[in-house]
């Protein structure tokens, strides 16, 4: 099970603050894949993702249990 | 001291945690909310951050600094939430011997910040409200294509 | 507010003063007494100042800024007498709509007070005392032959 | 009379903050050659001259009741 923490206005849209994905394993790239697949991000998206709290290249694997969140752009400061 | 707190910044407990008796230099930015922007009359802006990670980046952060300008403390707190405008969004002091490195070590924070700190701001106009994309506004969630509904 | 007090600088009147509804950036300098000076002690700083002059040239850097940054808003307040290690010497504060602007103007204020502002300082150490040139003590006072009498 | 505010170092030497100069008008440069050859300020000085609080040029004149200040170089900020 791979948590996927949501922010801003994809939180906003969706309605909720974060998705589960049922996989024990898979990369980064995998997973902007499917989220594109399934309609949650647009093709050719800014959104970074982050994996335990760190940003995450497409190679990194994402295992179980770890907590992944997907980081639009930001506009702090 | 690296903050992402609910409430109204002190910018002054921010300045005493730079300072030293070897600092000659403190640069501090304060960022605040402001009226106009583009001739369009902000109402009020909500702040959301990833918190745990978002005070991880800051800390980092302060450490970059760290290795660029050795002599240089940093101290970085962000409010989240609503804030009204003049609220203070954002206070950076750091204090490094010389000016020069105070004033550089403190801009590159800023640019760090706004660079890769998970915070999102969204503005609230009279006629409607707007997730911030980035902070040249040439990123905008209008056009990404998140559906209502989702069934993964 | 364009100052030359004999007392502590309370910063945040200071920023107080540069802050309004269109301000989106404030950056803040202050120059305090380091303790450590290339390898030498300091025990205690003493500012002097041709005060009405000063006040005047600090309201002109006020100008100046206006002229090249016309939304920035700027503060200054220097402090002279005697001060001690930590004391806060000069707090300068600019607003601006946005950063950069801030930034840039703030560095413009503190090198033209370091460059015209008729303000000296005298450094105390353990074992000897030194009004000071100017900031990259390039001229010292020891150089010049200003004789003990005279009788014009 | 012209007056000649002193400061800093030159105050502490002179053990004075000012000296007078019985002259109705003289240009800055003037004085300052004055200043010179009598020794109150060495020949390449960096020392500025301020006439009623102004940084003043060489050819600028100086008239009776103008208060003039010997500005060394700043050590303020």
């Amino acid at each position: 099970m791979i948590k996927v923490l949501l922010f801003a206005h994809l939180k906003e849209q969706l309605n909720r603050s974060e998705i589960t994905i049922d996989r024990n394993e898979m990369t980064v790239g995998e997973l902007r894949a499917k989220l594109g697949k399934d309609g949650f991000l647009p093709q050719a998206s800014s959104v970074m993702i982050a994996v335990n709290e760190e940003f995450a290249q497409d190679e990194d694997i994402i295992r179980d249990g770890d907590v992944v969140a997907l980081i639009p752009p930001v506009s702090g400061g | 001291m690296f903050d992402i707190v609910k409430g109204p910044i002190d910018v002054s407990k921010v300045i005493d945690a730079v300072a030293d008796r070897n600092t000659g230099a403190i640069v501090t930015f304060i960022g605040s909310v402001r009226e106009m922007t583009k001739g369009k009359k902000t109402l009020y802006l909500e702040y959301e951050a990833y918190e745990s990670m978002a005070k991880k980046k800051l800390e980092q952060i302060g450490s970059e600094i760290k290795t660029q300008f050795p002599d240089a403390k940093t101290a970085i707190v962000h409010r989240i939430g609503r804030l009204e405008i003049t609220d203070i969004a954002v206070a950076i002091a750091v204090s490094a011997p010389h000016r020069d490195d105070a004033y550089r070590a403190n801009r590159y924070a800023i640019e760090r910040i706004k660079e890769m700190v998970p915070i999102w701001k969204k503005e609230h106009w009279e006629n409607g409200e707007k997730w911030i994309g980035n902070q040249q506004e040439t990123v905008s969630y209008e056009k990404t294509g998140v559906p209502k509904e989702f069934g993964l």
